[in-house]
């Protein structure tokens, strides 16, 4: 483990353990709780529920995160280039530097506006 | 740390992967066993670029994690087409080639 | 020493939370354990002093691959937890093989060391503190020699865009 | 035993800044983020002509500690066949993925708990990521009908405005070169220019994004009270409904201090090479002068003692803190050299992060709240696309400043003009777009599919 993250791995343990630690805690300092089991009925606005809340939801969702994870990887992809790219300029590289992004860039895009005139993206 | 951990740990998940893959009949479970699978595949692939100090392992390593994404992609999209079809994702009900 | 112990408590998780997961019935809750299964694995891709690759895991796997499980599993109403017709055979065959398989792998891993001369040829890992920072480092050799699979991995996820909306938008006719 | 002991010695003494940066964020950043609701209330109250809480403490300053005291009691409720271990950990999630990424952040150039790891902010958005999750699973695990749609639209919106997110970082990223958090700072200073003013449209997209990525402003459709009841919130009740809250509010402050470091230029000092400013030194100790003669001002007037007694603990705090201040300057070439420039440092970190907040409290006043289709329509249609050709511009203005030697400024201006046109034609389309998918809608009498749309 690089040094540099061993204070970072312990401040997570450290952030993990406040949330917990209070839950935990002031669980069994709290008084306790009275009242029928209406309390414990999901509430919406005064109506019971009748069908069980797994109903099923539509696909938009779906297609979203599915793009959603599609540009997360073209980010990913962008991340290394964003830091090498005033390298290759200060070597005089810039067709070297712009070219490839432009491809990867475009071909993605072509994927994005197949989308956009499909009416995938309107999400009303 | 000798490398054959880190080659037992892969070995470990690959298995694991490999069980649930196997036995379990809910599709949605397989597709996450092959993700669990592909990540074997990756702790071998960052472990042996650590070793032999050449950084393409991880460059390849890279490629799977996007790879991973587009198959995640299409095999739950299948699913749920799948599902809004014939009301079923267990793995045995899928013996359609065509709906 | 540290090294040791870092490793035994993250690949401990990954293993647990691994098998946790294909063997609970409810789905969003193996969700969960393959999440923990893939922060362990960031964790270890740490420890190898893959820095970049431990945030592109969980930004992409954790940060956009479960969710989509999850929104998937949602949809399908699959966090119902079904009942499981396990057929026993089935079963006990996969754990034979995989224990066949997980032996014999085993004990090459372990005999490779043992022999000398045809032994792997590994050396011991690189002193940590002359590594060269690992993104730069990774981004000239994607830039570098790996600069086609560059171009074509956006084909790749241009071809599951349109795969999956297809897929999802596809009209039920039954 | 001995060795383990020496090693853990040498660990605590190369790095005790850090772990006392660590247990600091951990004690502070809750009190903060508990105090700026307070500010809050009181900047909404002001802008509408009232007072906003002023019972509890003098002005209402023992508000925020009120209202957690009585969270921690409040009893907070399962309710009956929703999934216990999930509704648990949803909040506990959350609240994790939001403090930890405060991790990676500098506050000043020496308070950092993750000091100088290669991939600085990147770590601060990865683990951002973790984010969705508490609410996906807490909307889900409370079996009501309301917190899982509020849960499904809000990682939605949290989805496609992460995504735009990402692209203004990456146009941050290029001018930077690195992602080391201090490099960054360092490079902004030896390129004498804030990226705010190379970079616009990145600042702009970037600011908006991380609105809507903290469910917060003109984005709070899927908690907000009109539509969904509470969103995902709605059966969580206590202490759980506060670690949401918390989670929001240390997520604002992570989300300020990142576009200070990237945009704003983290510690540096505004105009440092004008040299008839060279006063702002000194701008620190007079503020907190000032601060702490207006707490002794108004402590005689105070009608309760304990409220006097107050004021009079926050002026002497103030004058210590302008003391410590005054002490660091003209001591600054003994080793309190590195105290000095952290303290400084940190002063103008915290001033550029608190007019960042008061920029997203200021538009949380002002703006109506969007429908769920304009929102997603933004985010899709208009934002992405605007922060994929802010990234391809910032970059061809590079090469044109380097490569052809053109004046950076001009390139600068020429590329943010084409980007703008692109803003404007796809403006343009969505509009024609909309206009096309409500006329078809209206005359086609059978809805798509979907009928039980969002």
């Amino acid at each position: 483990m690089p040094p540099a993250y061993i204070p970072l791995l312990l401040f997570s343990l450290l952030v993990l353990a406040f949330p917990v630690v209070t839950l935990i805690v002031f669980k069994y300092l709290r008084p306790g709780s009275r009242g029928g089991p209406a309390k414990f009925q999901p509430y919406e606005c005064g109506i019971l529920p009748e069908t069980s809340t797994r109903g099923r939801y539509f696909a938009r969702f779906y297609i979203i995160a599915m793009l959603f994870m599609i540009l997360n990887v073209e980010t990913i992809f962008l991340f290394p280039w964003a830091v090498l790219f005033r390298g290759w300029l200060a070597a005089h590289l810039a067709a070297f530097a712009l070219l490839p992004m432009f491809v990867f860039l475009g071909v993605l895009l072509v994927g994005y506006v197949w989308l956009y005139k499909k009416g995938a993206l309107d999400l009303a | 740390m000798p490398i054959g951990h880190y080659l037992f740990l892969s070995l470990a998940l690959f298995l694991i992967g490999a069980i649930g893959v196997i036995t379990r009949r809910n599709v949605i479970i397989v597709l996450m066993s092959i993700e669990l699978i592909l990540n074997a595949v990756n702790i071998n692939l960052v472990a042996f670029s650590r070793y032999f100090g050449d950084v393409a392992g991880q460059v390849f390593a890279l490629f799977i994690i996007a790879d991973a994404a587009a198959e995640a992609a299409v095999g739950l999209g299948i699913i749920i087409a799948f599902f809004r079809n014939r009301e079923t994702v267990l793995a045995d009900e899928m013996d359609l080639l065509k709906w | 020493m540290l090294d040791s112990v870092i490793f035994y408590f993250f690949a401990g998780i990954a293993v647990v939370s691994a098998v946790l997961m294909i063997t609970r019935r409810n789905a969003i809750h193996s969700a969960i354990f393959l999440i923990t299964t893939l922060l362990a694995t960031a964790g270890i891709f740490l420890q190898l002093r893959a820095e970049f690759l431990f945030i592109s895991q969980i930004i992409l796997y954790v940060g956009g691959i479960m969710v989509l499980f999850i929104f998937a599993i949602m949809l399908v109403r699959l966090d119902v937890p079904l009942p499981q017709i396990r057929s026993r055979t089935q079963k006990w065959i996969a754990l034979l093989v995989a224990l066949a398989v997980g032996l014999e792998a085993g004990v090459v891993i372990w005999l490779a060391r043992k022999v000398p001369g045809q032994g792997l040829l590994i050396p011991n890992a690189a002193p940590a503190d002359k590594l060269a920072p690992n993104t730069e480092e990774l981004a000239k050799t994607l830039f570098g020699t790996y600069l086609l699979p560059f171009e074509i991995a956006s084909v790749l996820l241009l071809v599951a865009m349109v795969g999956a909306v297809v897929m999802a938008k596809k009209r039920t006719d039954a | 035993m001995s060795p383990m002991l020496h090693s853990i010695l040498a660990f605590v003494q190369t790095w005790w800044v850090e772990l006392l940066c660590a247990v600091l964020i951990v004690l502070v950043v809750p009190l903060i983020a508990v105090y700026i609701v307070l500010v809050e209330r009181k900047a909404m109250a002001d802008m509408r002509a009232r007072l906003g809480p002023m019972r509890v403490g003098p002005h209402g300053l023992l508000q925020p500690i009120a209202d957690a005291l009585k969270l921690l009691f409040k009893e907070d409720l399962i309710p009956d066949n929703a999934d216990q271990f999930i509704f648990w950990l949803a909040p506990v999630l959350s609240m994790t993925a939001a403090l930890t990424s405060m991790g990676a952040v500098a506050i000043g150039p020496w308070f950092q708990v993750a000091r100088d790891i290669n991939i600085g902010l990147l770590f601060v958005v990865g683990v951002g990521a973790l984010g969705p999750f508490g609410i996906v699973l807490g909307g889900w695990a409370s079996n009501n009908h309301y917190s899982i749609i509020g849960a499904l639209r809000s990682t939605a919106q949290l989805i496609s405005y992460e995504t735009t997110a990402g692209f203004a970082l990456v146009s941050g990223f290029l001018l930077a070169g690195t992602l080391n958090v201090r490099a960054i700072v360092e490079t902004q200073r030896t390129d004498q220019a804030w990226y705010v003013f190379l970079a616009p449209v990145g600042f702009f997209t970037y600011l908006i994004a991380w609105i809507a990525e903290t469910n917060r402003a003109p984005f709070d459709l899927p908690e907000a009270e009109s539509e969904l009841v509470a969103g995902y919130m709605t059966e969580y009740s206590g202490f759980r409904w506060s670690l949401y809250f918390l989670a929001e509010y240390a997520n604002m402050i992570v989300v300020a201090s990142v576009g200070t470091t990237l945009f704003l230029g983290g510690w540096l000092r505004p105009f440092p090479n004008v040299r008839w400013l060279a006063g702002l030194d000194a701008a620190p100790t007079l503020l907190l002068a000032a601060v702490g003669a207006y707490c002794v001002f108004r402590a005689g007037k105070q009608p309760a003692r304990a409220q006097s007694m107050f004021m009079w603990a926050v002026a002497f705090g103030c004058f210590v803190v302008a003391a410590i201040f005054t002490l660091a300057l003209p001591f600054s070439h003994l080793p309190l050299e590195r105290m000095h420039d952290g303290l400084y440092g940190a002063f103008w970190f915290l001033l550029k992060v608190s007019a960042y907040i008061y920029i997203f409290m200021w538009l949380r006043f002002t703006l109506p709240r969007f429908r769920f289709d304009q929102l997603m329509r933004l985010g899709w249609h208009i934002l992405i696309p605007l922060a994929l050709v802010n990234v391809v511009d910032v970059g061809i203005a590079l090469a044109l400043s380097s490569e052809f030697g053109i004046n950076r400024w001009v390139a600068m201006v020429i590329t943010t003009a084409a980007t703008l046109g692109a803003a404007m034609l796809l403006l343009h389309w969505n509009d024609k777009y909309a206009a096309a998918a409500s006329a078809a809608l209206l005359t086609d009498s059978s809805i798509a599919e979907d009928t039980h749309a969002g």
